[in-house]
């Protein structure tokens, strides 16, 4: 096949998962299971092929195509395509969803089999698969997208995919309602985000009279100049939308709550690929922040307030998947800071080595659920027992040496440790806020000293010292199907920092067809050294406290005495959800309220009615003066004659 | 195109063919009526297809157009004056659509005087029908008028408990703005020699007089659509009328009020528009956020989709005096989405209402286990009608939005600031409207038996949900059917604008 | 007399012959064959009928113009000629059935209805004070003829006192009209006038006693309390025609004299009849919303439609809208008389033996008891709301241009409004036949019902062929004006 | 030959006695006399321009006139005793059971 042929493909990028998606909801309940997973994962490595054969296209012959097969809408002078764009930055993209995409698909035929079954609707199994290939098939429209609005599609796609899939276990959490209530939340927080990358949509139309990729950036610099105000505009409604996707500040509430879903769909939706959407936007857009200086300061403080935040809360939390999450929020918030600073390739790679293993601690993490279940089904404990609290955990170590052993290379990478994926990523970033943003490589160096440390502790508490329950006690290692995904993904962790090595900056060369030819990245060792060591510090010092701590089911934590309230702020995530409770959500319902019962119901409805009783009013006293008796009758007739006299003399 | 027979006629009177077969023989049974009701609306439908062919898809004007003299009256002439242009093909393709499977609904609801129902239904639709199509304004409210007979029986007749109550109230409201309508029509028949709606719109109307006029008509249209504060009609019209009933409602009678303000207030009282553009813009602003908060409060489950329509229709509106290419053919393609989601969110409420004789959510709860399909093509209404991208209510309210973003007309980005505002709220009470029902666990024992849909039921909501992606994915079509119209329209606008200045 | 003048008022003459025959035949043969009565009396309105309608195209004058034949005469024949025979229908049903003696009920009838023909081709004021005198006294007996009832009695003795003062007032405003012009012929008195011969101050006395005595006959507010409860204390088959003779005479009266007459003073007249055109209106529209009691609310509602009718005339002065002007009240009176006789004989038909029945909840159920019937009073219902593919839409539709023609938007606005106020109750009769659960007795007299049937089908019928009508009511036209 | 407007003014005076008598008393005779009255007022008005006019016309129209009120006063008188029969009095006010 030609080159030029191969880029043709692009659309079956969204097509195959869709394909996939398709066949399983026809047939994929009467097939059963394996069937299920087998055409899901299926789907989703087609892609992956497709992908690979792009990126070995575009090798060859680096410069972005667009296919562009069908209108889509096209009124006037708006007019858009569904156009499929094929450049490196796409292709990255591409790459890494379908890649992690796929391995999780694998994951997820083992661990949906026991989840099902141990949440009780085996039934449920293939609907699971159906929403996974629907995610892939919306990310990948999203990533491939040549314009605003097409990616649109996408990113509000994979919000409804992160809605269902959270929501996958509708029935379950608190109250019942909690999984929904998550979902719910999730999916309104993502379109406040959405209103505002829709503000940006009706901007850049009206002053680019575009919304294609290539025309727009291409006139960035002119209509900088010429409206500054609209582009800070622009950008800033644009970063909303980023804060929602990519859960910053103030919009990250949602991503905790979304840890209600499978762990599978946390790994891939939550940590992988959706919520990197908003780096990828910001990245997509460069040419639009790097004419915005403003906009890119706010970019890269929310990037950093974020990273810094979510790390101090992952500390409080008990939860081994909670910890995760706001591990993900902390560490997208390094990918922000980073495409703020204008270090768009060490977001970028930032963005992939955390695909890797983030990932992989998710899966992981569902690995040691699953683990925690089968053991709870051969104890005794009671139906309260949460097989996620890492209170309840402890020395599985050694009833899973697997899910060990990738776990912890997914933590050391997570930590910066050398020369794991995350060291070279993160050192990037830091090298990048070293030169020139102060302020922010404190933050951001602090972060990483934190994630070391939340880390150390989670390692600890999972794995190390004896079994707190008898679920732990129980534990057994999960099957083939799941853990051999996890060793990929730990080859890939172990291995991803190979994508940009210092000196040779294979991904800074291969972005710089999309992105511009930016100044490549230093490595500096002094900023290595110390983020090294921060990390090494953070490491042992989780060590030192965490094995030495009362070793009892449901004990407090060790900081929690000498941090005092501190700690009870980043138990409690700093309270910012009971803030927009009381801010936001109580008043609104007051206010709906208000206006559905006092005064639709009291007001505007009361007024026909008021004019139906007003008449009748009317009527009753008007039907008075007809009081049968003949001699008024007659003198109504000779009034009336009067007034004609009085009318036609006094006129 | 040389058919013997105009297909705008067939269009408007075949289900009389209809009315008449019941008549004669429905009192055979049941059953006979049904289907003499269905076939009739789907041979209506078919006859519709067989217009949409003949229509030519990229002329702006009146196509296909009959113009019979009906009376003489004081030197006036009311004529038989139908035709089709691109704005109206499409609310008489959707009228055709509805139609069928608003009868195909009431298989099992309507139990009693099946022949008058039906009977009733099919005069609605050569009523409805006969709106869109009428290029003569006394024609226009004839049939306008008419609706509100068959409607007034239907809700009245076969409604639930408050259904007098709301059918006296439907009737009233309606005819507060229509009869002022009248005297508008016959205002402008005396005054501009005539009530032929394509003679009419060269006669430049003063401006005093236009914004009167505009009044006038646009009273009857803003109650109908109905735009807040008039709206208080709809909630209990919608939430006591029948199933099918409210399908219609929503899908259709809605949408004639917005059609009369492209059909009338847009090319007779151009500069009135113009100067009032802002103000409608603004209440349909208002009505876009308060029928989305007022929703999220309902617990009846059929009320909260009622004021749904407050909301969505508020677009429409919006879209319309937006006076860009992308804000009205963004609405009229809105009218077209909305009735078919709320169309089936309807239809979807009826089949709740039918298995549990309540419509309270809190009555409901986790049926998404119990009847999985329900739920998932529920879910799909649901986010058609949120706007999800990728389902038809997107691709209206984005090109709604744009076209009001950058009107120069209303001369302010904030009314569509402030509309997107509307999109999230959708998404909080539809949302909210779906975990009452269909998500959390089981609450009630009487809902764990619960039947999913029946073959009849995924029939009745395949075709709108089809429609629903196709026009999600690919509008071009209904686009192009029509532009030319609508160019039309705004080339007429503005040429008042240069005038203007 | 001549051959002209024994044609122009052959329906009249050929009436009142028949009648004074009927009366002798009655006394004769009345209790032996009882269906003869009815029968000669209806066969006496088709031969006038005939003769009516074999004047139709003519234009003469007779009696030293005393007697107009016109199309406004031929219009008014045919009108009264045609609720006369559905009078007659009703009541052949009816008296049986509430047991009124019924020889006298049939020749009072065919009297008035001379007198109302009279009424319509009238040239001169003595024969509108003739006319008026003749069919009023047999309707005053009439609207008594059910003698052994209290609320009959008071109607007819109500509808006396009342009837006679109005018609004082008329007597003593022809006479200031004889004393400002010297002649009560009305071509007359229209030379006069034109002539500037006349006395301005005796015509204004004249026509504003003229108006307030064909304002009683009209039922045109304040001159309409008698309305309601003659309505209702008279048995309902008298009520049905009186409801739209004696109204429709009344209008051939008002239009007859001050059409032709008064349009010297059209401009201190018509702020007038702007004012009592609105007040009829509102008046008569607001309170049928109180009544409880279907013939009560339909003497109401028939007050609100002289009201609209009253419209028509406020532009009366303007030659340009004059021809509109008449004809538009002519089709209104046609429209209306339709749908009245119709609404009066479902009344009739659902009234029980002793006069009950007729409040409106007693209608409750009637859609299933009597589906035909409660079918054809949704006709009339909506008929009488102006709803279209019903003859009353047009008829408001012609009015309210006329109004609009003549410069009158905001009168036309107030009848709209008011419109809407009667959309109110006359739901409410819908509301309760077909909504509400109850089992309503309808007789089954088959002529009234039949009646009702054939009544609701020209009223929806001709809705869609206004045109006919339309074109009669246009050649209504008075000679000369 | 005196002003016409005398008579005029008598007539006037006249009808205005028979409007009083109507609306102030109670007995249905005397209200029909006075009706009697208003009418007489009419004739007084007729005679008077038939002499001022100096033509017939007015003249004619009395004749009329007393023919009518006397057909009236037949039917009246009758509706009277029919009702004196039933309810023993003539009192008008006595009957208002319609009304509203």
């Amino acid at each position: 096949m030609e080159s030029g042929q191969i880029f043709n493909l692009v659309p079956w990028v969204v097509f195959l998962p869709v394909i996939g998606l398709v066949v399983n909801l026809l047939l994929g309940r009467r097939l059963g299971e394996v069937f299920s997973g087998v055409v899901a994962s299926l789907a989703s490595g087609l892609t992956f092929v497709v992908a690979v054969l792009l990126a070995a296209a575009l090798a060859s012959a680096p410069n972005a195509r667009v296919v562009s097969p069908w209108e889509w809408i096209s009124i006037g002078e708006l007019t858009v395509r569904w156009a499929f764009r094929v450049d490196t930055l796409s292709v990255v993209m591409m790459l890494a969803v379908s890649l992690v995409g796929t391995l999780i698909h694998i994951y997820s035929i083992g661990y949906m089999h026991s989840d099902v079954r141990h949440n009780g609707d085996p039934g449920r199994y293939t609907r699971f698969f159906v929403f996974m290939n629907l995610f892939i098939a919306s990310m990948m429209l999203l990533v491939s997208a040549d314009n605003f609005l097409m990616m649109f599609v996408g990113w509000e796609g994979v919000g409804l995919c992160s809605y269902l899939l959270i929501g996958f276990w509708y029935e379950k959490g608190k109250n019942g309602i909690g999984n929904a209530e998550a979902a719910k939340k999730a999916f309104i927080t993502n379109r406040i985000g959405d209103f505002g990358l829709l503000i940006a949509l009706f901007l850049i139309f009206g002053y680019f009279g575009t919304l294609q990729f290539d025309e727009v950036f291409r006139q960035a610099a002119s209509v900088a100049a010429a409206h500054p105000g609209a582009m800070l505009l622009i950008t800033l409604a644009m970063l909303l939308g980023v804060s929602g996707k990519s859960a910053q500040i103030p919009l990250f509430v949602w991503l905790p709550d979304a840890m209600a879903g499978p762990t599978p769909v946390s790994a891939l939706i939550h940590a992988a690929t959706m919520v990197t959407a908003g780096v990828y936007l910001v990245a997509r857009s460069t040419a639009f922040y790097s004419v915005v200086p403003v906009a890119q300061t706010v970019v890269m403080w929310v990037g950093a307030l974020t990273a810094l935040l979510a790390a101090t809360i992952a500390l409080g939390q008990y939860d081994i998947k909670k910890v995760l999450a706001y591990s993900t929020i902390s560490q997208l918030g390094f990918m922000v800071a980073a495409v703020g600073m204008g270090a768009m390739v060490a977001g970028m790679f930032h963005l992939v080595t955390h695909a890797f293993f983030k990932g992989l601690l998710f899966l992981s993490a569902g690995s040691v659920i699953q683990g925690m279940e089968r053991g709870m089904h051969g104890g005794d404990d009671s139906a309260e027992f949460d097989p996620q609290d890492m209170r309840n955990m402890g020395g599985l170590r050694k009833k899973m040496p697997l899910t060990f052993w990738v776990y912890l290379i997914g933590g050391l990478a997570l930590s910066g440790i050398a020369p794991l994926a995350g060291f070279f990523s993160k050192d990037e970033i830091l090298g990048a806020a070293y030169t020139g943003h102060n302020a922010v490589f404190v933050l951001l160096v602090l972060t990483a000293f934190l994630t070391a440390f939340y880390m150390g502790r989670q390692l600890v508490m999972v794995f190390f010292g004896k079994p707190l329950s008898a679920a732990a006690e129980h534990a057994s290692e999960s099957p083939r199907v799941m853990t051999i995904p996890l060793v990929i993904l730990a080859l890939l962790s172990l291995l991803g920092g190979a994508l940009n090595l210092p000196g040779v900056h294979t991904l800074e060369h291969w972005l710089a067809h999309t992105l511009g030819e930016v100044k490549p990245a230093e490595f500096i060792w002094l900023v290595a050294g110390l983020s090294f060591l921060l990390a090494l510090l953070g490491l042992g010092l989780a060590w030192l406290i965490y094995t030495r701590r009362e070793q009892k089911s449901g004990a407090d934590d060790p900081l929690k005495k000498p941090l005092g309230a501190l700690y009870t702020g980043m138990e409690r995530k700093w309270w910012v959800d009971e803030f927009y409770q009381a801010l936001i959500l109580n008043p609104y319902k007051a206010f709906a309220q208000f206006i559905a019962e006092p005064v639709d119901l009291g007001i505007i409805d009361r007024v026909g009615g008021g004019l139906a009783a007003g008449m009748r009013a009317l009527a009753e006293g008007l039907r008075q003066l007809e009081n049968g008796y003949v001699r008024s009758y007659a003198l109504w007739m000779v009034v009336g004659l009067l007034a004609i006299m009085m009318f036609l003399f006094l006129r | 195109m040389n058919s013997a027979i105009n297909p705008l006629l067939l269009v408007t009177f075949f289900p009389l063919v209809g009315v008449l077969l019941i008549l004669l023989l429905g009192s055979t049974g049941k059953n006979t009526a049904r289907w003499i009701a269905l076939l009739t609306s789907l041979v209506t439908f078919a006859l519709s297809l067989w217009l949409l062919m003949q229509f030519d898809s990229t002329k702006g004007g009146i196509q296909m157009e009959i113009n019979l003299p009906w009376l003489t009256l004081g030197g006036n002439t009311v004529g038989f004056h139908l035709g089709v242009d691109g704005i109206s093909i499409l609310m008489v393709l959707l009228t055709a659509l509805l139609t069928p499977i608003a009868i195909l609904s009431t298989w099992k609801a309507v139990e009693e005087r099946v022949s008058g129902f039906m009977s009733f239904f099919l005069l609605l639709e050569t009523g409805m029908m006969g709106v869109f199509l009428s290029l003569d304004m006394v024609l226009f409210y004839i049939f306008w008028e008419f609706t509100l007979v068959p409607m007034y029986f239907l809700i009245g007749l076969w409604g639930s408990q408050r259904r007098v109550y709301a059918a006296v109230k439907f009737v009233l409201y309606t005819m507060a703005g229509s009869l002022l309508m009248l005297a508008g029509i016959l205002w402008v028949g005396l005054t501009y020699g005539g009530f032929d709606l394509t003679k009419l719109t060269d006669s430049a109307i003063p401006f005093t007089a236009q914004l009167w006029l505009f009044g006038a008509f646009g009273l009857a249209f803003a109650i109908k659509v109905p735009m807040w504060p008039l709206h208080s009609w709809l909630p209990d019209a919608h939430t006591e009328a029948p199933t099918a009933g409210s399908v219609i409602l929503a899908g259709v009678l809605l949408k004639m009020g917005a059609y009369g303000f492209l059909r009338f207030n847009l090319p007779l009282f151009p500069q009135a528009t113009l100067t009032l553009a802002p103000w409608m813009a603004g209440l349909a602003v208002i009505g876009i956020l308060y029928g989305a908060i007022v929703a999220f409060r309902q617990k009846d489950v059929k009320r909260l989709v009622a004021y749904s329509s407050i909301s969505h229709l508020g677009f429409v509106v919006l879209g319309t005096f937006a006076l860009t290419a992308q804000g009205v053919q963004g609405a009229i393609l809105q009218m077209v989405n909305h009735g078919l989601s709320t169309g089936a969110l309807f239809l979807i409420v009826g089949m709740l209402y039918e298995r549990r004789h309540t419509r309270l959510m809190a009555d409901f709860g986790g049926l998404w286990r119990v009847t999985p399909l329900l739920g998932s093509l529920t879910l799909v209404t649901v986010l058609s009608s949120v706007g999800l991208p990728g389902l038809n209510g997107f691709v209206g309210e984005f090109t709604i939005l744009m076209g009001a973003f950058h009107s120069t007309i209303l001369a302010s980005p904030w009314f569509a600031v402030v509309a997107t505002l509307g999109v999230i709220l959708a998404a909080v009470y539809l949302l909210h409207m779906f975990q009452q029902v269909f998500l959390g666990p089981v609450r009630h024992p009487e809902n764990e038996k619960l039947a999913d849909l029946s073959p009849r039921e995924v029939i009745l909501l395949a075709p709108l949900l089809l429609l629903a992606f196709w026009i999600g994915l690919y509008p071009a079509p209904f686009f192009r059917l029509m532009s030319p119209a609508v160019e039309q329209l705004l080339a007429l606008i503005q040429t008042v604008v240069q005038t203007a200045h | 007399m001549t051959l002209i003048d024994f044609n122009s008022i052959l329906p009249v003459i050929l009436l009142v012959v028949w009648a004074l025959v009927m009366l002798l035949l009655d006394v004769w043969f009345g209790k032996r064959v009882p269906l003869l009565t009815p029968v000669m009396a209806v066969a006496g309105l088709v031969l006038s009928l005939a003769a009516s309608l074999y004047q139709i195209g003519q234009q003469a004058s007779a009696f030293n113009g005393m007697i107009r034949v016109d199309g406004f005469s031929i219009f008014l024949n045919n009108l009264f000629a045609l609720s006369g025979i559905v009078a007659i229908g009703l009541g052949y049903d009816y008296l049986k059935r509430v047991g009124i003696s019924e020889g006298e009920y049939y020749v009072l009838l065919l009297f008035s209805i001379s007198g109302m023909m009279l009424m319509g081709s009238a040239g001169d004021l003595i024969i509108v004070f003739l006319s008026l005198e003749l069919l009023s006294i047999p309707l005053y007996v009439l609207a008594g003829i059910d003698h052994k009832r209290d609320a009959s009695r008071e109607a007819s003795l109500k509808y006396f006192l009342l009837g006679t003062m109005a018609s004082a007032f008329v007597l003593f405003g022809i006479a200031f009209v004889y004393g400002a012009a010297g002649t009560t012929s009305l071509y007359g008195i229209t030379e006069a006038v034109s002539q500037g011969k006349v006395q301005q101050f005796l015509l204004i006395c004249g026509s504003a006693l003229l108006l307030a005595g064909f304002g009683f006959k009209v039922a045109a507010v304040p001159f309409h309390s008698w309305t309601p409860d003659v309505y209702h204390g008279s048995p309902s088959s008298v009520t049905a025609f009186m409801s739209v003779g004696a109204k429709a005479a009344g209008f051939a009266a008002l239009i007859r004299v001050f059409s032709l007459n008064f349009t010297a003073i059209a401009i201190e007249l018509t702020p007038l009849f702007w004012v009592l055109s609105a007040l009829t209106m509102i008046v008569g529209n607001v309170v049928a919303v109180a009544q409880t009691n279907l013939k009560r609310m339909l003497a109401y509602s028939s007050i609100a439609h002289a009201g609209y009718i009253l419209m028509a005339f406020v532009g009366f002065g303007d030659a340009a809208v004059r021809q509109n002007s008449i004809a538009s009240a002519l089709f209104y009176l046609a429209a209306y008389a339709l749908t009245s006789l119709g609404a009066w004989s479902v009344l009739v038909a659902v009234e029980q033996q002793d006069g009950s029945g007729n409040e409106i909840s007693d209608l409750a159920g009637l859609g299933k008891t009597a589906p035909s019937l409660a079918a054809a009073m949704v006709v009339f219902m909506l008929s009488f709301t102006g709803i279209p593919l019903t003859l009353g839409f047009w008829g408001k539709f012609y009015l309210f241009r006329t109004a609009i023609e003549g410069g009158f938007t905001y009168l036309a606005v107030a009848g709209l409004l008011t419109s809407l106020v009667s959309v109110f109750y006359y739901l409410r009769v819908v509301v309760k036949m077909y909504f509400q659960p109850g089992e309503a007795l309808a007789h089954k007299g088959r002529l009234t019902s039949l009646i009702a049937t054939i009544l609701a089908i020209l009223v929806v019928g001709l809705a869609f062929v206004p045109g006919y009508l339309f074109n009669l009511a246009a050649a209504g036209l008075i000679a000369g004006a | 030959m005196f002003p016409v407007i005398y008579p005029i003014i008598l007539a006037v005076i006249l009808f205005s006695l028979g409007v009083a008598g109507v609306l102030l008393r109670k007995n249905a005779i005397v209200i029909l006399m006075s009706l009697e009255l208003m009418f007489n007022a009419a004739n007084l008005v007729f005679i008077t321009f038939a002499n001022y006019h100096q033509n017939l016309d007015g003249q004619v129209f009395i004749i009329f006139i007393m023919v009518t009120a006397a057909a009236e006063v037949a039917v009246g008188l009758a509706l009277i005793v029919n009702i004196f029969r039933a309810k023993k009095t003539i009192s008008i006010d006595e009957m208002h059971s319609l009304k509203g």
